[in-house]
Protein backbone atom coordinates (compact mmCIF):
# COMPACT_ATOMS: atom_id res chain seq x y z
CA UNK A 1 0.00 0.00 0.00
CA UNK A 2 2.71 2.34 -0.48
CA UNK A 3 0.65 4.86 -2.69
CA UNK A 4 3.11 7.18 -1.16
CA UNK A 5 5.65 6.47 -4.11
CA UNK A 6 9.32 4.65 -3.41
CA UNK A 7 10.32 5.92 0.16
CA UNK A 8 13.05 8.37 -0.74
CA UNK A 9 16.68 7.36 -0.61
CA UNK A 10 18.88 5.08 1.21
CA UNK A 11 19.64 5.42 5.25
CA UNK A 12 21.58 8.33 6.67
CA UNK A 13 25.27 6.87 6.12
CA UNK A 14 26.47 7.87 9.55
CA UNK A 15 23.68 6.80 12.11
CA UNK A 16 22.00 10.76 11.64
CA UNK A 17 18.14 10.78 11.31
CA UNK A 18 16.73 11.47 8.27
CA UNK A 19 13.80 13.53 8.73
CA UNK A 20 12.56 13.73 5.49
CA UNK A 21 12.41 9.92 5.18
CA UNK A 22 10.69 10.17 8.66
CA UNK A 23 8.02 12.51 7.89
CA UNK A 24 7.42 10.66 4.68
CA UNK A 25 6.85 7.67 6.78
CA UNK A 26 4.63 9.18 9.53
CA UNK A 27 2.47 10.86 6.10
CA UNK A 28 1.58 6.72 5.51
CA UNK A 29 1.47 5.77 8.72
CA UNK A 30 -1.52 8.25 8.67
CA UNK A 31 -2.89 7.68 5.80
CA UNK A 32 -3.05 3.84 6.60
CA UNK A 33 -4.98 4.50 10.09
CA UNK A 34 -7.19 6.76 8.15
CA UNK A 35 -8.19 4.41 5.77
CA UNK A 36 -8.59 1.53 8.74
CA UNK A 37 -10.62 3.87 10.92
CA UNK A 38 -13.08 4.21 7.57
CA UNK A 39 -13.13 0.95 7.16
CA UNK A 40 -13.92 0.02 10.51
CA UNK A 41 -16.94 2.79 10.33
CA UNK A 42 -18.16 1.51 7.05
CA UNK A 43 -18.49 -1.91 7.68
CA UNK A 44 -20.03 -1.54 11.38
CA UNK A 45 -22.71 0.61 9.60
CA UNK A 46 -22.97 -1.99 6.75
CA UNK A 47 -22.82 -4.99 8.59
CA UNK A 48 -23.59 -5.04 12.63
CA UNK A 49 -27.25 -4.93 13.72
CA UNK A 50 -28.15 -2.26 16.10
CA UNK A 51 -30.58 -4.59 18.49
CA UNK A 52 -27.65 -5.26 20.27
CA UNK A 53 -28.75 -8.41 22.19
CA UNK A 54 -25.51 -10.23 22.71
CA UNK A 55 -21.68 -9.93 23.06
CA UNK A 56 -20.79 -11.88 19.99
CA UNK A 57 -21.46 -10.82 16.36
CA UNK A 58 -23.03 -13.48 14.56
CA UNK A 59 -22.25 -15.43 11.99
CA UNK A 60 -23.78 -13.59 9.44
CA UNK A 61 -21.98 -10.76 10.71
CA UNK A 62 -19.15 -12.04 10.17
CA UNK A 63 -19.15 -13.39 7.08
CA UNK A 64 -20.22 -9.89 6.17
CA UNK A 65 -17.56 -8.19 7.59
CA UNK A 66 -15.09 -10.47 5.92
CA UNK A 67 -16.54 -9.65 2.24
CA UNK A 68 -17.05 -5.80 3.51
CA UNK A 69 -13.49 -5.64 4.31
CA UNK A 70 -12.35 -7.20 1.00
CA UNK A 71 -15.10 -4.98 -1.11
CA UNK A 72 -13.82 -1.77 0.76
CA UNK A 73 -9.99 -2.35 -0.27
CA UNK A 74 -11.21 -2.92 -4.20
CA UNK A 75 -12.57 0.48 -3.70
CA UNK A 76 -9.93 1.36 -2.53
CA UNK A 77 -7.88 0.35 -5.43
CA UNK A 78 -10.50 1.63 -8.02
CA UNK A 79 -10.43 4.98 -6.60
CA UNK A 80 -6.72 5.22 -6.42
CA UNK A 81 -6.37 3.84 -9.96
CA UNK A 82 -8.79 6.98 -11.14
CA UNK A 83 -7.25 9.53 -9.40
CA UNK A 84 -3.80 8.43 -10.73
CA UNK A 85 -4.61 8.45 -14.22
CA UNK A 86 -6.28 11.93 -13.83
CA UNK A 87 -3.01 13.02 -12.85
CA UNK A 88 -2.06 13.28 -9.30
CA UNK A 89 -1.40 17.72 -9.87
CA UNK A 90 -4.53 17.77 -11.76
CA UNK A 91 -6.62 16.60 -9.09
CA UNK A 92 -5.58 19.63 -7.17
CA UNK A 93 -7.82 21.79 -8.59
CA UNK A 94 -10.55 20.46 -6.69
CA UNK A 95 -8.86 21.37 -3.49
CA UNK A 96 -8.85 24.41 -1.29
CA UNK A 97 -5.13 25.31 -2.40
CA UNK A 98 -6.24 25.25 -5.90
CA UNK A 99 -8.51 28.61 -4.67
CA UNK A 100 -6.97 30.88 -3.01
CA UNK B 1 -4.44 34.75 1.03
CA UNK B 2 -2.43 37.39 0.90
CA UNK B 3 1.19 36.84 1.56
CA UNK B 4 2.73 40.82 0.49
CA UNK B 5 3.67 41.32 4.13
CA UNK B 6 5.73 37.91 4.11
CA UNK B 7 9.61 38.58 3.31
CA UNK B 8 11.54 36.26 0.97
CA UNK B 9 12.17 33.52 3.96
CA UNK B 10 8.94 33.37 5.85
CA UNK B 11 7.33 33.25 1.85
CA UNK B 12 9.86 30.23 1.16
CA UNK B 13 9.17 28.44 4.54
CA UNK B 14 5.10 29.37 3.73
CA UNK B 15 5.88 27.28 0.05
CA UNK B 16 7.05 24.16 2.20
CA UNK B 17 4.38 24.57 4.53
CA UNK B 18 1.69 25.02 1.38
CA UNK B 19 3.29 22.03 -0.33
CA UNK B 20 3.17 19.30 2.71
CA UNK B 21 -0.75 20.34 2.57
CA UNK B 22 -1.12 19.94 -0.60
CA UNK B 23 -0.05 16.07 -0.24
CA UNK B 24 -2.40 16.01 2.78
CA UNK B 25 -5.25 17.19 1.76
CA UNK B 26 -4.98 15.06 -1.45
CA UNK B 27 -4.88 11.87 0.65
CA UNK B 28 -8.08 13.49 2.75
CA UNK B 29 -9.68 13.67 -0.82
CA UNK B 30 -8.89 10.18 -1.76
CA UNK B 31 -9.92 8.41 1.82
CA UNK B 32 -13.62 11.21 1.57
CA UNK B 33 -14.07 9.40 -2.14
CA UNK B 34 -13.39 6.48 -0.71
CA UNK B 35 -16.00 6.15 2.09
CA UNK B 36 -18.86 7.99 0.14
CA UNK B 37 -18.26 6.05 -3.12
CA UNK B 38 -18.40 2.73 -0.87
CA UNK B 39 -21.01 3.58 1.46
CA UNK B 40 -23.21 4.41 -1.71
CA UNK B 41 -22.38 1.87 -4.01
CA UNK B 42 -21.89 -1.14 -2.00
CA UNK B 43 -25.06 -2.64 -0.27
CA UNK B 44 -24.60 -6.51 -1.67
CA UNK B 45 -22.09 -8.09 0.82
CA UNK B 46 -23.14 -11.51 -0.61
CA UNK B 47 -20.53 -11.75 -2.88
CA UNK B 48 -16.81 -10.94 -1.81
CA UNK B 49 -15.57 -9.56 -5.16
CA UNK B 50 -17.49 -6.12 -6.14
CA UNK B 51 -20.12 -6.77 -8.96
CA UNK B 52 -20.06 -4.81 -12.22
CA UNK B 53 -22.91 -2.68 -10.90
CA UNK B 54 -20.79 -2.21 -7.95
CA UNK B 55 -17.84 -1.26 -9.95
CA UNK B 56 -19.42 1.12 -12.89
CA UNK B 57 -21.32 2.89 -9.68
CA UNK B 58 -17.80 3.85 -7.86
CA UNK B 59 -16.66 4.86 -11.16
CA UNK B 60 -18.82 7.30 -11.94
CA UNK B 61 -19.28 8.00 -8.46
CA UNK B 62 -15.39 8.92 -7.92
CA UNK B 63 -14.92 11.10 -11.49
CA UNK B 64 -18.56 13.17 -10.39
CA UNK B 65 -16.78 13.67 -6.85
CA UNK B 66 -13.70 15.11 -8.80
CA UNK B 67 -15.94 16.90 -10.76
CA UNK B 68 -17.97 18.28 -8.49
CA UNK B 69 -14.96 19.36 -6.34
CA UNK B 70 -13.38 21.63 -9.04
CA UNK B 71 -16.40 23.04 -9.66
CA UNK B 72 -17.01 23.85 -6.04
CA UNK B 73 -13.04 24.96 -6.00
CA UNK B 74 -14.06 27.27 -9.10
CA UNK B 75 -16.96 28.94 -7.67
CA UNK B 76 -14.99 29.14 -4.15
CA UNK B 77 -12.26 30.90 -6.03
CA UNK B 78 -14.32 33.19 -7.95
CA UNK B 79 -15.28 34.67 -4.95
CA UNK B 80 -12.27 34.99 -2.95
CA UNK B 81 -11.23 37.43 -6.28
CA UNK B 82 -14.15 39.22 -5.49
CA UNK B 83 -13.36 39.97 -2.18
CA UNK B 84 -10.05 40.53 -3.06
CA UNK B 85 -10.90 42.86 -5.44
CA UNK B 86 -13.74 44.97 -3.01
CA UNK B 87 -10.97 45.22 -0.66
CA UNK B 88 -8.05 46.36 -2.87
CA UNK B 89 -10.69 49.61 -4.29
CA UNK B 90 -11.74 50.61 -0.90
CA UNK C 1 -11.85 35.99 4.55
CA UNK C 2 -9.62 37.14 6.57
CA UNK C 3 -11.42 35.95 9.75
CA UNK C 4 -8.21 36.03 12.16
CA UNK C 5 -7.83 39.88 12.30
CA UNK C 6 -5.14 41.60 10.86
CA UNK C 7 -1.32 39.39 10.17
CA UNK C 8 0.67 41.09 13.20
CA UNK C 9 3.81 42.98 12.41
CA UNK C 10 5.68 44.02 9.68
CA UNK C 11 8.16 41.54 7.63
CA UNK C 12 11.18 40.75 10.05
CA UNK C 13 13.80 42.98 9.18
CA UNK C 14 16.62 41.05 8.12
CA UNK C 15 14.92 38.27 6.81
CA UNK C 16 14.47 35.89 9.67
CA UNK C 17 11.37 34.12 10.31
CA UNK C 18 8.83 35.55 12.21
CA UNK C 19 7.20 32.37 13.59
CA UNK C 20 4.58 33.74 15.15
CA UNK C 21 3.50 35.40 11.63
CA UNK C 22 3.57 32.25 10.12
CA UNK C 23 2.09 30.06 12.96
CA UNK C 24 -1.03 32.71 12.25
CA UNK C 25 -1.08 32.12 8.57
CA UNK C 26 -0.84 28.08 9.00
CA UNK C 27 -4.22 28.56 11.32
CA UNK C 28 -5.21 30.73 8.61
CA UNK C 29 -5.09 28.03 5.78
CA UNK C 30 -6.12 25.50 7.88
CA UNK C 31 -9.82 27.15 8.73
CA UNK C 32 -9.72 27.88 4.64
CA UNK C 33 -9.36 23.84 3.96
CA UNK C 34 -11.91 23.07 6.11
CA UNK C 35 -14.03 25.02 5.39
CA UNK C 36 -13.59 24.22 1.99
CA UNK C 37 -13.81 20.83 2.49
CA UNK C 38 -17.17 20.83 4.33
CA UNK C 39 -18.85 23.01 1.44
CA UNK C 40 -17.65 20.35 -0.87
CA UNK C 41 -19.20 17.67 1.44
CA UNK C 42 -22.18 19.68 2.14
CA UNK C 43 -23.12 20.33 -1.51
CA UNK C 44 -22.58 16.88 -2.93
CA UNK C 45 -25.01 16.04 -0.21
CA UNK C 46 -27.79 18.82 -1.46
CA UNK C 47 -26.96 18.56 -5.24
CA UNK C 48 -25.33 15.16 -6.50
CA UNK C 49 -27.88 11.91 -7.50
CA UNK C 50 -26.45 9.28 -5.93
CA UNK C 51 -27.87 7.25 -9.27
CA UNK C 52 -24.25 7.38 -10.29
CA UNK C 53 -25.22 6.45 -14.04
CA UNK C 54 -22.91 8.79 -15.78
CA UNK C 55 -19.73 10.36 -15.23
CA UNK C 56 -20.77 13.88 -16.03
CA UNK C 57 -22.58 16.24 -14.10
CA UNK C 58 -25.72 17.35 -15.11
CA UNK C 59 -27.37 20.90 -16.38
CA UNK C 60 -29.31 20.67 -13.07
CA UNK C 61 -27.07 19.53 -10.51
CA UNK C 62 -24.27 21.82 -11.84
CA UNK C 63 -26.91 25.00 -11.41
CA UNK C 64 -27.27 23.43 -8.29
CA UNK C 65 -23.66 23.10 -6.78
CA UNK C 66 -23.04 26.87 -7.93
CA UNK C 67 -26.27 27.92 -5.73
CA UNK C 68 -24.95 25.95 -2.98
CA UNK C 69 -21.41 27.35 -3.03
CA UNK C 70 -23.26 30.78 -2.86
CA UNK C 71 -25.56 29.85 0.25
CA UNK C 72 -22.88 28.12 2.48
CA UNK C 73 -20.56 31.24 1.84
CA UNK C 74 -23.41 33.53 3.25
CA UNK C 75 -24.31 31.20 5.95
CA UNK C 76 -20.76 31.53 7.12
CA UNK C 77 -20.50 35.10 6.84
CA UNK C 78 -24.43 35.64 8.81
CA UNK C 79 -22.53 32.71 11.58
CA UNK C 80 -19.86 34.75 11.58
CA UNK C 81 -21.63 38.20 12.22
CA UNK C 82 -23.53 36.58 14.96
CA UNK C 83 -20.42 35.03 16.90
CA UNK C 84 -18.64 38.47 16.42
CA UNK C 85 -22.19 40.37 17.99
CA UNK C 86 -21.98 38.18 21.03
CA UNK C 87 -18.11 38.52 21.85
CA UNK C 88 -15.70 36.07 20.81
CA UNK C 89 -14.31 36.02 24.31
CA UNK C 90 -18.21 35.32 25.54
CA UNK C 91 -18.71 32.38 23.26
CA UNK C 92 -15.64 30.46 24.83
CA UNK C 93 -18.22 29.63 27.53
CA UNK C 94 -19.56 26.76 25.44
CA UNK C 95 -16.14 25.17 25.24
CA UNK C 96 -14.26 22.48 26.85
CA UNK C 97 -11.75 24.86 27.88
CA UNK C 98 -14.67 26.81 30.03
CA UNK C 99 -15.08 24.02 31.76
CA UNK C 100 -11.89 22.64 33.13
CA UNK D 1 -7.49 19.84 34.89
CA UNK D 2 -4.95 19.78 37.53
CA UNK D 3 -1.78 21.41 37.16
CA UNK D 4 -0.91 21.54 40.83
CA UNK D 5 1.94 19.59 39.81
CA UNK D 6 3.78 21.95 37.30
CA UNK D 7 6.41 24.41 38.20
CA UNK D 8 6.11 27.98 37.03
CA UNK D 9 7.97 27.16 33.20
CA UNK D 10 5.64 24.53 33.00
CA UNK D 11 2.35 26.45 33.70
CA UNK D 12 3.38 29.19 31.49
CA UNK D 13 4.33 26.67 28.70
CA UNK D 14 0.80 25.24 29.36
CA UNK D 15 -0.87 28.29 28.83
CA UNK D 16 0.14 29.57 25.63
CA UNK D 17 -0.72 25.92 24.52
CA UNK D 18 -4.04 26.04 26.06
CA UNK D 19 -4.43 29.89 24.04
CA UNK D 20 -3.71 28.15 21.05
CA UNK D 21 -5.94 25.51 21.13
CA UNK D 22 -9.12 27.64 22.42
CA UNK D 23 -8.63 29.38 19.27
CA UNK D 24 -8.98 26.31 17.46
CA UNK D 25 -11.58 25.11 19.56
CA UNK D 26 -13.29 28.40 18.37
CA UNK D 27 -12.86 28.23 14.83
CA UNK D 28 -14.36 24.57 15.05
CA UNK D 29 -17.58 25.70 16.76
CA UNK D 30 -17.96 27.82 14.22
CA UNK D 31 -17.24 25.42 11.59
CA UNK D 32 -19.70 23.10 13.22
CA UNK D 33 -22.39 25.69 13.37
CA UNK D 34 -22.19 26.99 9.86
CA UNK D 35 -22.23 23.16 8.93
CA UNK D 36 -24.93 21.83 10.85
CA UNK D 37 -27.16 25.70 10.57
CA UNK D 38 -26.64 25.38 6.59
CA UNK D 39 -27.20 21.75 6.31
CA UNK D 40 -30.52 22.09 8.29
CA UNK D 41 -31.77 25.23 7.08
CA UNK D 42 -30.97 25.22 3.48
CA UNK D 43 -32.85 23.29 1.04
CA UNK D 44 -33.94 25.85 -2.08
CA UNK D 45 -31.64 25.77 -4.58
CA UNK D 46 -33.86 27.53 -7.13
CA UNK D 47 -32.05 30.68 -5.90
CA UNK D 48 -28.88 32.05 -5.37
CA UNK D 49 -29.67 34.20 -2.30
CA UNK D 50 -30.34 33.09 1.42
CA UNK D 51 -34.48 33.42 1.25
CA UNK D 52 -35.69 35.19 4.06
CA UNK D 53 -36.87 32.09 5.70
CA UNK D 54 -33.09 30.25 5.46
CA UNK D 55 -32.01 33.63 6.96
CA UNK D 56 -34.46 33.51 10.19
CA UNK D 57 -33.79 30.07 10.00
CA UNK D 58 -29.85 30.17 10.40
CA UNK D 59 -29.89 32.79 13.23
CA UNK D 60 -31.95 31.06 14.97
CA UNK D 61 -29.71 28.16 14.53
CA UNK D 62 -26.76 29.56 15.14
CA UNK D 63 -27.77 31.11 18.35
CA UNK D 64 -29.42 27.86 19.94
CA UNK D 65 -26.17 25.81 19.22
CA UNK D 66 -24.61 28.54 21.04
CA UNK D 67 -27.06 28.40 24.41
CA UNK D 68 -26.72 24.57 23.64
CA UNK D 69 -22.74 24.70 24.25
CA UNK D 70 -22.97 26.59 27.07
CA UNK D 71 -25.83 24.66 28.78
CA UNK D 72 -23.80 21.28 27.86
CA UNK D 73 -20.26 23.12 29.67
CA UNK D 74 -22.05 24.22 32.44
CA UNK D 75 -23.47 21.07 33.24
CA UNK D 76 -20.08 19.16 31.84
CA UNK D 77 -18.03 21.61 34.58
CA UNK D 78 -20.37 20.63 37.25
CA UNK D 79 -19.62 17.04 36.76
CA UNK D 80 -15.85 17.61 36.97
CA UNK D 81 -16.27 19.86 40.18
CA UNK D 82 -17.80 16.84 41.80
CA UNK D 83 -15.51 14.42 40.37
CA UNK D 84 -12.24 16.87 41.69
CA UNK D 85 -14.49 17.21 45.44
CA UNK D 86 -14.87 13.54 45.50
CA UNK D 87 -11.27 13.01 44.79
CA UNK D 88 -9.79 15.71 47.92
CA UNK D 89 -11.89 14.21 50.18
CA UNK D 90 -10.97 10.63 49.90
CA UNK E 1 -11.26 12.65 34.28
CA UNK E 2 -7.84 11.71 34.46
CA UNK E 3 -7.84 8.09 32.28
CA UNK E 4 -4.47 8.88 31.06
CA UNK E 5 -2.69 7.48 34.26
CA UNK E 6 -0.97 9.49 36.92
CA UNK E 7 0.56 12.52 35.27
CA UNK E 8 4.40 11.45 35.47
CA UNK E 9 6.96 12.80 38.14
CA UNK E 10 7.01 16.06 39.84
CA UNK E 11 7.84 19.41 38.88
CA UNK E 12 11.41 19.34 37.02
CA UNK E 13 14.15 20.77 40.08
CA UNK E 14 15.34 23.63 38.72
CA UNK E 15 12.33 25.45 36.28
CA UNK E 16 12.73 23.64 33.38
CA UNK E 17 10.41 22.54 31.05
CA UNK E 18 9.38 18.53 31.54
CA UNK E 19 8.45 18.00 28.17
CA UNK E 20 7.29 14.38 28.23
CA UNK E 21 4.84 16.20 31.13
CA UNK E 22 3.40 18.77 28.96
CA UNK E 23 3.22 16.56 26.27
CA UNK E 24 0.84 13.98 28.29
CA UNK E 25 -1.15 17.13 29.52
CA UNK E 26 -1.86 18.05 25.80
CA UNK E 27 -2.79 14.59 25.01
CA UNK E 28 -5.20 14.83 27.63
CA UNK E 29 -6.57 18.38 27.11
CA UNK E 30 -6.96 17.19 23.39
CA UNK E 31 -9.08 13.70 25.03
CA UNK E 32 -11.30 15.93 26.69
CA UNK E 33 -11.77 18.39 24.39
CA UNK E 34 -12.98 15.61 21.55
CA UNK E 35 -14.90 14.19 24.19
CA UNK E 36 -16.73 16.99 24.75
CA UNK E 37 -17.16 18.08 21.25
CA UNK E 38 -18.85 14.50 20.67
CA UNK E 39 -21.17 15.22 23.44
CA UNK E 40 -22.21 18.52 22.11
CA UNK E 41 -22.96 16.99 18.78
CA UNK E 42 -24.79 13.85 20.01
CA UNK E 43 -26.84 15.75 22.91
CA UNK E 44 -27.87 18.20 19.78
CA UNK E 45 -29.04 15.45 17.73
CA UNK E 46 -31.07 14.18 20.69
CA UNK E 47 -32.37 17.09 22.25
CA UNK E 48 -32.14 20.44 19.84
CA UNK E 49 -35.70 20.69 17.71
CA UNK E 50 -34.70 21.35 14.20
CA UNK E 51 -37.98 23.65 13.40
CA UNK E 52 -35.64 26.91 14.82
CA UNK E 53 -38.64 29.27 15.04
CA UNK E 54 -36.90 30.98 18.38
CA UNK E 55 -33.91 31.70 19.91
CA UNK E 56 -34.20 29.72 23.61
CA UNK E 57 -33.86 26.36 24.33
CA UNK E 58 -37.73 25.66 25.40
CA UNK E 59 -38.14 24.00 29.09
CA UNK E 60 -38.29 20.44 27.26
CA UNK E 61 -35.25 20.83 25.22
CA UNK E 62 -33.27 22.24 28.48
CA UNK E 63 -34.02 19.66 30.70
CA UNK E 64 -33.37 16.71 27.72
CA UNK E 65 -29.42 18.54 27.63
CA UNK E 66 -29.07 18.06 31.42
CA UNK E 67 -30.06 14.27 31.36
CA UNK E 68 -28.59 13.96 27.86
CA UNK E 69 -24.96 15.08 29.37
CA UNK E 70 -25.25 12.91 32.31
CA UNK E 71 -26.06 9.65 30.26
CA UNK E 72 -23.40 10.54 27.63
CA UNK E 73 -21.09 10.77 31.08
CA UNK E 74 -22.23 7.31 32.11
CA UNK E 75 -21.42 5.67 28.91
CA UNK E 76 -18.04 6.68 28.55
CA UNK E 77 -17.58 5.58 32.39
CA UNK E 78 -19.17 2.08 31.30
CA UNK E 79 -16.91 2.13 27.71
CA UNK E 80 -14.25 2.99 29.52
CA UNK E 81 -14.20 0.06 32.65
CA UNK E 82 -15.42 -2.42 29.69
CA UNK E 83 -12.26 -1.09 27.77
CA UNK E 84 -9.68 -1.66 31.20
CA UNK E 85 -11.29 -5.19 32.15
CA UNK E 86 -9.85 -6.05 28.66
CA UNK E 87 -6.93 -4.97 28.94
CA UNK E 88 -5.80 -1.56 27.07
CA UNK E 89 -2.29 -3.38 25.62
CA UNK E 90 -5.16 -6.20 24.02
CA UNK E 91 -7.25 -3.79 22.78
CA UNK E 92 -4.68 -2.43 20.09
CA UNK E 93 -5.21 -5.68 18.46
CA UNK E 94 -8.21 -3.67 16.90
CA UNK E 95 -5.99 -0.73 15.66
CA UNK E 96 -4.58 0.03 12.19
CA UNK E 97 -1.05 -0.87 13.98
CA UNK E 98 -1.80 -3.95 15.06
CA UNK E 99 -2.24 -4.95 11.22
CA UNK E 100 0.92 -3.59 9.79
CA UNK F 1 5.33 -1.10 6.34
CA UNK F 2 8.35 -1.55 5.50
CA UNK F 3 11.40 -0.20 7.63
CA UNK F 4 14.24 -2.40 6.01
CA UNK F 5 15.82 0.99 4.88
CA UNK F 6 15.81 2.50 8.25
CA UNK F 7 18.98 3.03 9.92
CA UNK F 8 19.18 1.95 13.80
CA UNK F 9 18.89 6.27 14.82
CA UNK F 10 15.60 6.08 12.61
CA UNK F 11 14.15 2.97 13.45
CA UNK F 12 14.52 4.25 17.20
CA UNK F 13 12.51 7.38 16.34
CA UNK F 14 10.27 5.79 14.36
CA UNK F 15 9.46 3.32 17.35
CA UNK F 16 8.78 6.05 19.76
CA UNK F 17 6.48 8.05 17.08
CA UNK F 18 4.38 4.90 16.60
CA UNK F 19 3.89 4.52 20.50
CA UNK F 20 2.61 7.94 20.78
CA UNK F 21 0.31 7.18 17.63
CA UNK F 22 -0.89 3.78 19.44
CA UNK F 23 -1.70 5.80 22.67
CA UNK F 24 -4.02 8.35 20.25
CA UNK F 25 -5.34 6.12 18.25
CA UNK F 26 -6.52 3.63 21.29
CA UNK F 27 -8.10 7.39 22.82
CA UNK F 28 -9.90 7.82 19.46
CA UNK F 29 -11.24 3.98 19.13
CA UNK F 30 -12.60 4.88 23.04
CA UNK F 31 -14.53 7.96 21.52
CA UNK F 32 -15.73 6.61 18.69
CA UNK F 33 -16.90 3.76 21.05
CA UNK F 34 -18.98 6.09 23.06
CA UNK F 35 -20.38 8.39 20.31
CA UNK F 36 -22.28 5.55 18.53
CA UNK F 37 -23.10 3.24 21.30
CA UNK F 38 -24.43 6.51 23.31
CA UNK F 39 -26.52 7.17 19.57
CA UNK F 40 -27.63 3.46 19.33
CA UNK F 41 -28.75 3.12 23.20
CA UNK F 42 -29.85 5.96 24.69
CA UNK F 43 -32.87 7.22 23.30
CA UNK F 44 -34.89 7.72 26.47
CA UNK F 45 -34.07 11.50 28.57
CA UNK F 46 -36.91 11.09 30.75
CA UNK F 47 -34.39 9.84 32.94
CA UNK F 48 -31.04 11.63 34.09
CA UNK F 49 -29.65 7.96 35.33
CA UNK F 50 -28.82 5.21 32.45
CA UNK F 51 -31.87 2.71 32.29
CA UNK F 52 -31.13 -1.27 33.05
CA UNK F 53 -31.92 -1.52 29.11
CA UNK F 54 -29.92 1.13 28.04
CA UNK F 55 -27.01 -0.65 30.42
CA UNK F 56 -27.16 -3.96 29.03
CA UNK F 57 -27.46 -2.29 25.06
CA UNK F 58 -23.88 -0.24 25.87
CA UNK F 59 -22.25 -3.40 27.16
CA UNK F 60 -23.25 -5.06 24.26
CA UNK F 61 -22.55 -2.50 21.85
CA UNK F 62 -19.22 -2.00 23.34
CA UNK F 63 -18.15 -5.67 23.27
CA UNK F 64 -18.97 -5.91 19.51
CA UNK F 65 -17.50 -2.93 18.51
CA UNK F 66 -14.27 -4.50 19.82
CA UNK F 67 -15.16 -7.98 18.31
CA UNK F 68 -16.04 -6.08 15.17
CA UNK F 69 -12.43 -3.79 14.83
CA UNK F 70 -10.21 -7.02 15.71
CA UNK F 71 -11.72 -8.78 12.87
CA UNK F 72 -11.51 -6.12 10.27
CA UNK F 73 -7.91 -5.73 11.62
CA UNK F 74 -6.81 -9.37 11.25
CA UNK F 75 -8.61 -9.42 7.65
CA UNK F 76 -6.79 -6.14 6.92
CA UNK F 77 -3.49 -7.67 7.99
CA UNK F 78 -3.85 -10.93 5.88
CA UNK F 79 -4.87 -8.60 2.92
CA UNK F 80 -1.68 -6.72 3.19
CA UNK F 81 0.61 -10.18 4.15
CA UNK F 82 -0.46 -11.14 0.50
CA UNK F 83 0.24 -7.96 -1.08
CA UNK F 84 3.70 -8.04 0.27
CA UNK F 85 4.23 -11.50 -0.35
CA UNK F 86 2.91 -10.74 -4.27
CA UNK F 87 5.98 -7.75 -4.17
CA UNK F 88 8.68 -10.20 -2.91
CA UNK F 89 8.08 -12.96 -5.42
CA UNK F 90 8.30 -10.72 -8.30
Amino acid sequence: MSFLGGRGGNPAPSGGVNLEKVEMAVTELDTITDFFNRMVQSCHSKCISTRYAEDDLNKGESVCVDRCVAKFNDVQKKVGEKLQSRGAANAGGGSAFGSL
Amino acid sequence: MDFSNFNPAEQAHMTKIIEKKQMQDFLKMYSNIVEKCFNTCCNDFTTKALTSKEEACVTHCTEKFIKHSERVGARFSEMNAEVMNAQNQS
